[in-house]
């Protein structure tokens, strides 16, 4: 699966996307969160707090705790500030 | 139409070609964001949006539809730009045509309050102190919030929109 | 600023004069309003505006002086033709610049609404069936009625910008 | 005083305006109004429906029954229709 961050979520993993296979255990978006939370920690502290990151998977907000696939790509990203 | 582009753009050339397009179209209103020379009492030198390719042209097509969908509207216009940019410079331009002057005014309030809490686009400003991400204000959900369909008992109106007679 | 004037504009060269006078400005609204060429099923073949010299350029400048009280505006203007014009013209042109925009966005709704209804212009249509003059709208007066002031209770502030936070 | 007929008040009236000294006994709107539809019955007809003729003095619109002098621009008018 692809996983995007994007604005200073980017900066707190280092990385604007990385390529993972789907990680064992891992079946639904709370799970891929603590996943990767574990992985880049200072991600974590962010995702551990309420209202700061929003979530998009295959381009569209999701805000449920749904259920991924392999094929999915899914982003992190604090509020969004354009127009 | 949606443009999402990092080139800068003429507003008035934009908005002579919007014009030129339908000569059978009453009222057309138009808001133009642009990047201000300071923020409360800190100067920003230059401005960078970060958006995330893809996600951003569906979510603004999205966006466009339900203006269209609420509206009578002869032609839309989103134009948005990414990348960095200075004081003064277009960020964003939303042109609507309709018939009916309150239809284009109200769809062009809709288009600029949704824009900014549902299209995925990051502001960076560049002060002399430094870079920092802006936040996402309070106003601007509250303001995207007046949109939100109450129930069905409005009948498929906004809210602002029932509010005209 | 006020013109009232004869001749036609072009909205695009007026908008990017706007838009240059400025850069510090963060959002810009305009709104246009043209000839259409039909009203209802009658097609429109030209249109011409009467008007009251002197009243005009009065009751705009105390419409305009009137926005400017109600929202924080950088900047207004306001363009309106008189004489005989063709289906696509541009009519009238309201531009309103300010830090805020909805500030921006409900000063020039209000703008139009007040001039609509406050402003002594008057149009008469040529259709195929001969010249007749348009009858003022009870819509007109209820869009322009919504920007009065209620009461002493909404402490100077106009009913649209209250609901606002 | 100087009176100002507008749109289709000006074709009842058959003039755009007039020039005439305050008239004898006129010292009030509603007695130039009444001195008018005399003058111009078609006009009367306009001014005596409700609603239908809009009045300005000194180029501000005047709703209630003021006093007038010799020195007023008085004018008629249907609702305006600009924009």
């Amino acid at each position: 699966m692809r996983i995007r961050y994007f604005a200073w979520l980017r900066q707190r993993t280092g990385c604007a996307e990385e390529e993972i296979p789907l990680p064992p255990g891992v079946r639904r978006l709370s799970e891929l969160k603590l996943w990767l939370a574990n992985r880049h920690p200072r991600l974590g502290e962010a995702l551990a707090a309420k209202g700061v990151v929003r979530c998009a998977v295959n381009q569209d907000y999701v805000a449920e705790d749904i259920e991924l696939s392999d094929d999915d790509e899914v982003a992190f990203f604090p509020p969004v500030t354009g127009g | 139409m949606i443009r999402v582009q990092h080139e800068p753009f003429d507003p008035g050339v934009e908005l002579a070609r919007f014009v030129a397009s339908r000569t059978d179209v009453g009222g057309i209103a138009v808001f133009l964001g642009r990047v201000r020379d300071r923020a409360g009492d800190t100067p920003i030198l230059a401005m960078t949006l970060e958006h995330y390719p893809g996600m951003t042209e569906r979510k603004l097509a999205e966006i466009e539809a339900e203006a269209r969908r609420r509206w009578p509207l002869e032609d839309t216009l989103v134009i948005h730009r990414y990348g960095r940019m200075m004081p003064g410079e277009p960020i964003v331009m939303v042109a609507v045509a309709s018939a009916h002057r309150h239809a284009a005014l109200e769809a062009c309030s809709f288009l600029i309050d949704w824009l900014k809490t549902r299209a995925p686009f990051w502001k960076c400003e560049e002060t002399p102190q430094g870079e920092r991400w802006v936040e996402a204000r309070t106003s601007d959900e509250l303001a995207a919030a007046r949109w939100e369909r109450r129930s069905a008992a409005s009948s498929g109106q906004s809210p602002a929109q029932s509010s005209f007679s």
